[in-house]
């Protein structure tokens, strides 16, 4: 069996302050992270890191702007047009009663549609095995990984820098992310 | 006859025992008179009538849809399985007179009691299932009471003897007439007598019989009892008038109605046509008439009387006297005895007189107290008044009492004697409802052979050598004369279900006359009807119209004026007034009785009549029970409440009931229904309530319907009872609404029309019709007809004490009782409510199914098969009328009335779902009606017209207090009472627009 | 191709479920093999004869025995299914047709109406003049009573042929569409 | 609140406090004790780890017979009929309906402490959301139950949703509250279930890295959908969390209030009134709260809980109860005063009878727990008494479920016509099924507390370490007075 090339970078730390100076140096370096695992999200590490805002928003404004007119006119179709019936001697246009059911299922759909886009954007599902690469991100454990991509990374820079910053260990590793 | 619903099973099993016919198998019934005869056998589908119904349907539905919730993949190939087989089994040979499905109607003459109303039946695939008024009857015309419309459940009763008995072993009817023949020529040969004892026969053909017998056998008498006789009339009637009759009354003749203890419009004499009279003398319009009525208890009648007194029995024949005395000064009769004044309010009589006395000639006083002296009293009041011959009419006497107390009594003394060798029992059950039934029991044993006729092993005939069990009059030919000159025929609707055979059959078999009883009343009318009338000139055609309208009438036999009144008034009146002299002043501890008929239970002849045990009383609206009412004010004296059973003595007999405190009860009257209590008439009726036929007192060799000096003592013990209304006051608020003579006239000038309430909402768009309803409470009596026809045609169930007692009675129409003012006399209000059939129904914006919507016709249309019971609905009617099925009502053994078995089930109106547990149901405004008149206007390639639909509650009212009809068309008899000064609707100013509308009660000038 | 299985699947079942109750195609046998084709269709014997009720009742009704006797009394054909009948009929034993078209006891449904109103017989029951042995040919789902009811809520039935010649030319009944039509 | 938060540093914030020169008290501290990221895994997954005690041993037995109880009892109902409840005609809703606005109420503060006091940015939230949303579900599926047993006939209960079909085709009622309940109560459960399971996912990948029987990884690894705490996620998840709350804080105030409509859009005296969907929902809060509080020290001294469930957690939640219950309180006064000024007959007699008639003790059963009980809650000692909160928060839990009582049944028992009045009185099986529904909720609790981490472990170490940099950056010398 052919040793598998070490492709990733990964450095571990104990505390959340190092982890924002190791970030910090390595980004001022010029390296691209290529992701931070923590236990617990970091509010300022997204600017460091240069992640960008999320478009998840937009999809629950679109599916529950869809859910909306859906539900509207579901509503619409089978009070008024598919079969109106006399009920209680209201007109079959009672639109003020279709106002809970537009909401419940705007609602619905639109929190559905955004935890689904979630899992998907994210690429999570049940079942999807963790990366042994990771050990103790869950518990106490904060990894800064990089990715060895090919000649122009720097890993001994990299590694300088990462130990530089209260590093407890860093390790080229193989495998998946 | 052919399981038409998909039944697997047990269920389909027992519908194939049904099939087989002229099987011993005590469960196989007929369903046709064509089965019967010719074993043809009618066809296929009586989709919703026979046994099991929708429930099993739907369940079926639930049972496809249940075996897919386990599925996957393969639901697609479940989808392929099958419902069970049903089969279709046409008859053999093709009937021009049952047509599958469609029903025809049958005059004949009701056997509920001897008032013998014309009804027509419905007749369905061979089975009677509704009973109907004739209108053609110029007495009743139309009309029926509660006992009638029941009568038709009573055919369908499992408690029928399937067939003849000897000493207790089933036996076939040869054994019989050859045992009974042997015992009559030996009681020929013997000294001792052959007695019928029958109740009142008000059958002409019948009694022709009985003089065949008197003229066979020199031995013979013919005895007859009533339970709640009125052998005191008849014997001051032949003092007054010398002939022993009960004339026959016109109320609605009469401006001034005075009622001493007589409840006309609930059991006394014939309801049906009092109530109609009444109605028609209580018209607004024409300006009402006065209805004063003297009581002890609180009556239907006594609810609707414009003044109503409550007095103690002991006291009713002192308040006829002092009637009498006025009377008679005012008349210029001189002599009469003197006495004290009746009443602490002596003005209250003057006034009485005073306007019986201006309206002489146009009034009436009836009494149902039964003492002679009483009842001379009472002629001589009507004589004076000049009413004999308007109101009261002797020429053409009423037939529908002739029981004979004295006779009675003296029967079972030569019972006891031994001088009795056969004793023939008709329509009588002296075992349970004589004063003394023990002596006429132990009398029973004396007599060398006891025939009994009745339907089943009851109180007397389970003493009886033999039973021959009469047939129901729904399978029987008979006629009936119940006022002089009237006739009404009967004939049969079914094949009798069982092996019985009509009485008159018998009787006619041991006189050695082996025709049938078909052909001998054939001949009797042949000689003696037919030659009277001249339309018809052959006696066929004469017949077959005769059968066909149900009624014939003639002119009175005699042309003799109105009888004069020759009773010795005054030594009646001084002998009430000596007895009331010498009566023991009352003591704190002891009460009265007053015993009475109520309107469900009757004498307790429908004793197992689940529908009428569970008919809510008028009044106190408890059922499934007797009990004491008692006054207010004695309640709290004692400190009873509702339920506290109660001990009452009397010298020889004690009742224990429990205690209903009863408004306008006579504070020291305890009042007692009769017809309780009874030990052996079925599973339905058996000791159900109390039995205080032996409370009554006999005096002068009458029995009173009352009793003196009662000892009352707690038990202790508690019975809940249980009501369909507990609560009677409207608190103030605006629902059952009336108005006065005076303000009406006033009205009138203003001509305020009513309208409806306003709405933001457009108006629906509407289909033709526009049907509605309108209930004129002046003219409902409260009588309940209307609860048991609407019980019949609609299916629906009986659901026991228990669950009334929960509030989970199921009738469809309810008559609501309130009463306004003091507790000691309260003026009462009848208020049938039923669904309101609103336009802008609150149940149905709630319904999440759309299970309840309004149709295009204006009707509140429910769904069964879609409902899924939120019971939403329900809580937002605010006229609660809805019902919900809490239970399978049928084919449930916790159940167990009519619809728990084959043979009462076929009482179910096929055109009507039997409703599943689970869903709501209410009244539909008899939608089946209105579907059968469109198609029978179809077939008839006409439009509809008013009176083409009647609602089965509308049908059945006596007075004629309920109007249906469409509203869209202006001269329909509903729009025309929509324009009335006293229209309004019920609640409506929540905004309900119900269809169904209400005339206010008027009440009389307040002249008393 | 999982997650086609489970579309497959539930496409499938919806489809089985929504088919449930509905028993479009029931072809049973019937203890006399009795051909509408030959009668109804062949000899153009009117539906109405035989099925008479349907002219005034709720049920068209399975014809008595002794309406088959009208004719096959005097027909001198026989066959071993016209024996069948004929011995029924002596040995006085009805005959156990079996019911094809069943709707539901919550339903009610009035032939006389219908063919008093001019539907035609083959609307519901379709071209039974043609069938050797009896099908149940409409779903009797009540979203197919309601097309057809629909359709002539308003305009009364013209098109179709009329059944029964009866009927007045000016009289013309449209379909009820309230739920208290057929349900009560 | 205001009392030891003047200042508290925006949570997000990574300005270093006391920069700008303000003075600054220490905010709250929420987790007491060790703050490290292990030992704070260790403590809150130790229940889960160690074998169960005897207390859990002997809720969970009573809970389960009480749940088997709820089968037996169901099973019997729909065998027999809604008869076997003492329903009538009169009062076609009693226990039932009365369980299922209670049940629906409970859930309520679940949902109002994971994401209204999310938007709030109240961090105490942290220790308590998991459970508090945990028990909406659990609530709202016991609230579930009733509107389907309810029925007359529970297997139609698919009628009850519009899909395509072959009657017409006939779709259902969009004007009946109760179908505006099946899709609040659908959508409510849904949303909560989600944003629930959202939230779980960090601490069931957390558990998964711990736990060494084969089978546990295995389900956990199924359950945890593969988190690996990448910060990208992290960010999205964030948002998506905010989102959700976002939604469902108008959807639980949604969903009260259409359940206060079944009764409002009524016209049943005592029903018809405009007031019911902010008195609802403050009464559910309140309940919840109630129900939150009651678990919480149940579980707290169960569990030795205390350093995430501090005696500081159990105050808010205190006073949180103290304010609605004065809403609530309120709410009852402005009924009465409307049925006196509106004047409507039907209406004055419904009030008077309810504080008059037959069920006058449970009005003031009532009175007695929602209105009079809470105000103890203005006593600190109260509100700093483990004990005293118990008993008060049991009492809140009595009174809103007769609050239920009194509006659904004597409302409905003497409504507009007098001869439709009856009396309801509960039956064996209406009891049953009521303490079968207490028992699945618990049932499930249970198991919840001991197969599921009850507190956000990755929340609680957010906010530890928060705790420990700001405590450290600004004020250290009074970390040990604000634990005092």
């Amino acid at each position: 069996m052919p040793p598998v090339p070490k492709n990733f970078l990964v450095a571990t730390f104990l505390d959340q302050n190092s982890l924002l100076q190791a970030v910090r140096a390595v980004r001022d370096r010029g390296f691209r992270i290529f992701d931070v695992y923590a236990p617990y999200p970091i509010h300022n590490l997204d600017g460091e890191m240069g992640i960008r805002r999320t478009r998840l928003p937009w999809v629950t404004l679109g599916a529950g702007g869809a859910a909306l007119i859906f539900a509207l006119l579901m509503q619409f179709y089978t009070a008024i047009w598919d079969w109106p019936l006399n009920v209680g001697g209201k007109p079959a246009n009672s639109t003020l009663a279709f106002v809970p059911i537009t909401f419940e299922l705007t609602v619905l759909i639109g929190g559905l549609s955004t935890v689904a886009a979630l899992f998907l954007r994210a690429r999570l599902f049940p079942g999807k095995r963790e990366s042994p690469m990771l050990h103790g991100v869950t518990d106490n454990t904060f990894a800064l990984v990089l990715r060895i991509r090919d000649d122009s990374f720097d890993a001994h820079l990299a590694r300088l820098l990462l130990e530089q910053s209260g590093v407890t260990g860093v390790e080229e590793k193989a495998g998946e992310l | 006859m052919t399981p038409s619903t998909r039944a697997e099973g047990a269920c389909k099993n027992r519908k194939e025992e049904l099939v087989q016919i002229g099987q011993p198998d005590p469960r196989a019934y007929w369903k046709s008179l064509e089965q019967l005869h010719g074993g043809q056998k009618p066809s296929a589908e009586f989709a919703k009538g026979l046994p099991s119904a929708a429930v099993t349907r739907t369940d079926d539905t639930r049972r496809d849809f249940l075996s897919l919730m386990g599925f996957t993949v393969a639901a697609a190939g479940l989808a392929a399985c099958r419902a069970p087989v049903q089969q279709a089994i046409p008859m053999l040979v093709g009937s021009d007179q049952i047509v599958p499905g469609v029903s025809s109607w049958y005059a004949t003459t009701c056997g509920g009691c001897p008032s013998s109303c014309s009804l027509l039946v419905k007749q369905r695939d061979g089975r009677p299932i509704k009973i109907e008024g004739n209108d053609r009857s110029v007495l009743f015309g139309g009309g029926t009471c509660a006992t009638g419309q029941a009568t038709v459940l009573s055919l369908y009763d499992g408690e029928r003897l399937r067939g003849p008995a000897w000493k207790g072993q089933s036996a076939d009817w040869r054994q019989i007439d050859r045992h009974v023949s042997e015992s009559l020529a030996a009681a020929e040969r013997s000294n001792r007598e052959i007695v019928l004892l029958s109740g009142t026969i008000t059958s002409p053909s019948m009694l022709e019989i009985v003089t065949d017998w008197s003229k066979r056998y020199s031995n013979f008498r013919h005895v007859v009892y009533d339970a709640i006789s009125l052998s005191a009339m008849r014997a001051a009637n032949e003092k007054s008038f010398g002939r022993k009759l009960i004339p026959h009354y016109w109320f609605d003749k009469a401006r001034v109605i005075v009622g001493i203890e007589a409840d006309f419009l609930g059991t006394w004499l014939s309801p049906v046509e009092f109530a109609r009279q009444y109605a028609a003398s209580r018209k607004p319009e024409n300006g009402s008439s006065l209805h004063v009525q003297f009581e002890p208890g609180l009556s239907v009648t006594g609810s609707n009387a414009d003044v109503r007194v409550p007095v103690a029995p002991s006291n009713l024949g002192a308040v006829a006297v002092a009637l009498l005395r006025r009377i008679a000064q005012k008349a210029g009769m001189a002599g009469f005895p003197e006495g004290p004044e009746p009443l602490a309010d002596s003005k209250k009589l003057d006034a009485v007189s005073e306007e019986l006395w201006r309206h002489r000639g146009a009034s009436l006083v009836v009494s149902g107290v039964q003492d002679e002296s009483v009842q001379v009293v009472v002629n001589a009041l009507n004589a004076f008044l000049g009413n004999i011959g308007k109101t009261v009419d002797t020429a053409r006497p009423s037939l529908q009492r002739s029981g004979d107390d004295a006779a009675m009594a003296e029967l079972v003394e030569r019972m006891n004697r031994g001088e009795v060798h056969t004793l023939m029992l008709h329509g009588v059950n002296p075992g349970y409802d004589y004063a003394d039934a023990g002596r006429f029991l132990q009398g029973l044993e004396k007599v060398t052979l006891s025939i009994s006729f009745s339907d089943r092993r009851d109180e007397t005939s389970s003493h009886a050598h033999v039973i021959c069990p009469d047939h129901h009059f729904l399978e029987a030919w008979g006629d009936a004369e119940p006022v002089e000159s009237h006739f009404s025929l009967a004939q049969p609707l079914i094949a009798p279900l069982f092996n019985t055979r009509a009485a008159q059959e018998s009787l006619l078999m041991w006189l050695g006359n082996d025709t049938s009883h078909y052909s001998y009343l054939r001949s009797f009318w042949q000689k003696n009807m037919f030659p009277h009338q001249k339309e018809a000139a052959s006696f066929d055609a004469f017949w077959d119209r005769s059968l066909q309208d149900g009624v014939v009438d003639f002119p009175a036999k005699s042309a003799a004026p109105a009888a004069s009144f020759h009773g010795d008034w005054r030594a009646a009146a001084s002998g009430i007034i000596d007895r009331q002299k010498q009566q023991p002043a009352s003591r704190e501890d002891s009460y009265e009785l007053h015993l009475y008929e109520s309107v469900a239970m009757r004498d307790g002849r429908s004793a197992n009549n689940p529908w009428l045990l569970e008919l809510p009383d008028p009044i106190t609206k408890v059922t499934w029970a007797n009990f004491a009412a008692v006054s207010p004010q004695l309640a709290q004296r004692l400190s009873l409440s509702n339920g506290d059973v109660i001990a009452l003595k009397t010298e020889n007999a004690r009742a224990e009931l429990p205690v209903f405190i009863q408004p306008g009860q006579e504070n020291r009257t305890i009042a007692l229904a009769v017809g309780y209590g009874r030990k052996q008439v079925g599973k339905a009726g058996n000791n159900v309530g109390q039995n205080v036929y032996p409370l009554a007192q006999v005096s002068n060799g009458f029995r009173r319907l009352s009793a003196l000096n009662i000892a009352l003592e707690k038990t202790g013990r508690r019975v809940d009872l249980a009501g369909t209304q507990t609560h009677f006051s409207m608190e103030g608020r605006p629902i059952a609404l009336e108005t006065t003579l005076a303000d009406l006239s006033k009205e009138s000038a203003a001509g305020e029309e009513h309208k409806a309430t306003p709405t933001l909402w457009t108006e629906q768009p509407q289909g033709e019709h526009s049907w509605g309803m309108s209930i004129d409470m002046n003219a409902c009596t409260g009588c309940s007809a209307c609860v048991i026809a609407c019980q019949a045609e609609n299916n629906v169930p009986v659901v026991g004490k228990d669950q009334v007692q929960r509030v989970r009675i199921m009738h469809w129409i309810r008559i609501d009782h309130y009463y306004r003012g003091s507790e000691d006399n309260p003026v009462s209000l009848h208020q049938p409510m039923m669904c309101q059939h609103c336009g802008h129904a609150p149940c149905e914006t709630v319904c999440p199914v759309l299970a309840t919507t309004t149709s295009s016709e204006g009707i509140n249309q429910q769904v069964y098969n879609r409902c899924v019971g939120t019971r939403y609905c329900a809580n937002n009617c605010p006229y609660k009328v809805r019902r919900f099925n809490w239970y399978n009502y049928t084919e449930n053994p916790k159940f167990d009335f009519n619809m728990n078995s084959p043979l009462g089930r076929l009482v179910l109106n096929p055109d009507v779902v039997v409703r599943t547990r689970g869903v709501m149901e209410k009244c539909s405004l008899c939608v089946q009606r209105i579907q059968l008149a469109k198609n029978i206007a179809l077939q008839g390639k006409r439009e509809l017209v008013d009176g083409d639909i009647k609602s089965a509650c509308q049908q059945s009212c006596p007075t004629q207090a309920i109007a249906f009809g469409d509203l869209k068309d202006p001269n329909s008899r509903v729009s025309q009472l929509m324009k009335s000064q006293r229209y309004y609707q019920v609640l409506e100013e929540l905004g309900t627009r119900p269809n169904v509308g209400y005339l206010k009660k008027v009440r009389g000038s307040a002249v008393i | 191709m999982g997650i086609l299985a489970v579309c497959l699947g539930g496409a499938l079942a919806a489809w089985g479920l929504s088919r449930v109750g509905i028993h479009q195609g029931y072809e049973p046998v019937q203890p006399i093999a009795f051909p509408h084709k030959i009668h109804a269709g062949d000899n153009k014997i009117p539906c109405l004869y035989c099925h008479y009720a349907a002219r005034t009742s709720r049920h068209a009704g399975i014809p008595p025995a002794s309406v088959c006797m009208n004719c096959h009394s005097l027909v001198e054909k026989q066959t071993v299914e016209i024996e069948k009948l004929k011995e029924a009929v002596q040995d006085l034993r009805p005959i156990k047709w079996t019911k094809i078209h069943n709707l539901p006891d919550f339903v009610y449904f009035n032939h006389s109406q219908h063919v008093l109103s001019g539907v035609a017989c083959q609307r519901c029951h379709g071209p039974v003049e043609q069938m050797e042995r009896v099908k149940q040919f409409a779903p009797l789902t009540m979203g197919w009573c309601l097309d057809c009811h629909r359709e002539h809520a308003h305009v009364p039935v013209a098109a179709v042929p009329r059944a029964i010649s009866t009927v007045a030319k000016n009289f013309n009944p449209v379909a009820g569409l309230d739920c208290t039509s057929c349900h009560y | 609140m205001s009392s030891t938060t003047i200042a508290t540093p925006n949570a997000t914030s990574n300005a270093p406090t006391g920069r700008t020169g303000t003075i600054i008290l220490p905010p709250p501290a929420w987790v007491d004790g060790d703050t490290s990221l292990q030992q704070i895994t260790n403590d809150i997954v130790r229940p889960m780890e160690a074998r169960p005690g005897k207390g859990w041993w002997i809720c969970f037995s009573l809970a389960f017979a009480a749940f088997l109880n709820l089968g037996g009892m169901v099973t019997y109902l729909i065998a027999n009929g809604i008869g076997v409840w003492g329903l009538n005609n009169s009062v076609g809703w009693a226990f039932d309906i009365t369980n299922f606005v209670f049940w629906i109420g409970i859930g309520h503060a679940g949902t109002l402490i994971s994401a209204i006091l999310l938007l709030f940015r109240q961090q105490w939230r942290t220790s308590i959301n998991r459970s508090a949303e945990a028990m909406t579900i659990f609530a709202v599926m016991c609230a579930g139950l009733f509107p389907a047993i309810h029925m007359g006939r529970p297997w139609d209960i698919f009628f009850m949703f519009p899909y395509p079909n072959q009657r017409g085709p006939l779709w259902v009622n969009f004007r009946s509250p109760l179908v505006w309940d099946v899709f609040a109560i659908t959508t409510y459960l849904t949303i909560s279930l989600a944003f629930w399971y959202l939230g779980m996912i960090p601490d069931l990948a957390t558990m998964r890295d711990r736990v060494t029987n084969r089978i546990r990884k295995f389900v956990f690894r199924v359950l945890s959908f593969g988190w690996n705490g990448s910060q990208r996620t992290w960010a999205r998840y964030e948002v998506v969390s905010l989102v959700l709350a976002g939604l469902a804080t108008p959807l639980v105030l949604s969903v009260h209030s259409i359940v206060s409509m079944d009764f409002a859009t009524s016209l049943v005296p005592g029903w018809h009134t405009t007031i019911f969907p902010p008195y609802f929902v403050a009464g559910a809060i309140y309940s919840g709260f109630g129900m939150v509080l009651t678990l919480l020290i149940l579980t707290r001294q169960t569990m030795h809980l205390e350093r995430f469930i501090t005696m500081r957690h159990l105050n808010m939640m205190a006073k949180v109860t103290m304010l609605t219950g004065m809403i609530v309180s309120y709410a009852y006064l402005t009924e009465f005063f409307g049925a006196w000024y509106g004047g409507n007959l039907y209406e004055r007699y419904h009030f008077i009878n309810r504080a008059t008639g037959p069920y006058a003790w449970c009005f003031y059963l009532m009175v007695l727990c929602n209105v009079i009980t809470p105000q103890v809650l203005w006593s600190k000692r109260i509100r700093g008494s483990v004990a005293a909160l118990f008993v008060v928060s049991i009492l809140v839990n009595i009174g809103m479920w007769f609050e239920r009582f009194v509006i659904i049944v004597v409302s409905l028992h003497r409504a507009f016509l007098p001869s439709g009045w009856g009396m309801f009185y509960p039956t064996l099986i209406d009891v049953g099924v009521l303490v079968g529904a207490f028992g699945m909720f618990f049932t499930f609790f249970l198991l919840f507390i001991r197969f599921l981490p009850m507190i956000a472990i990755w929340e609680i170490k957010g906010v530890a370490q928060q705790q420990a940099h700001t405590l450290a950056v600004s004020a250290p010398d009074q970390t040990s007075a604000a634990r005092a």
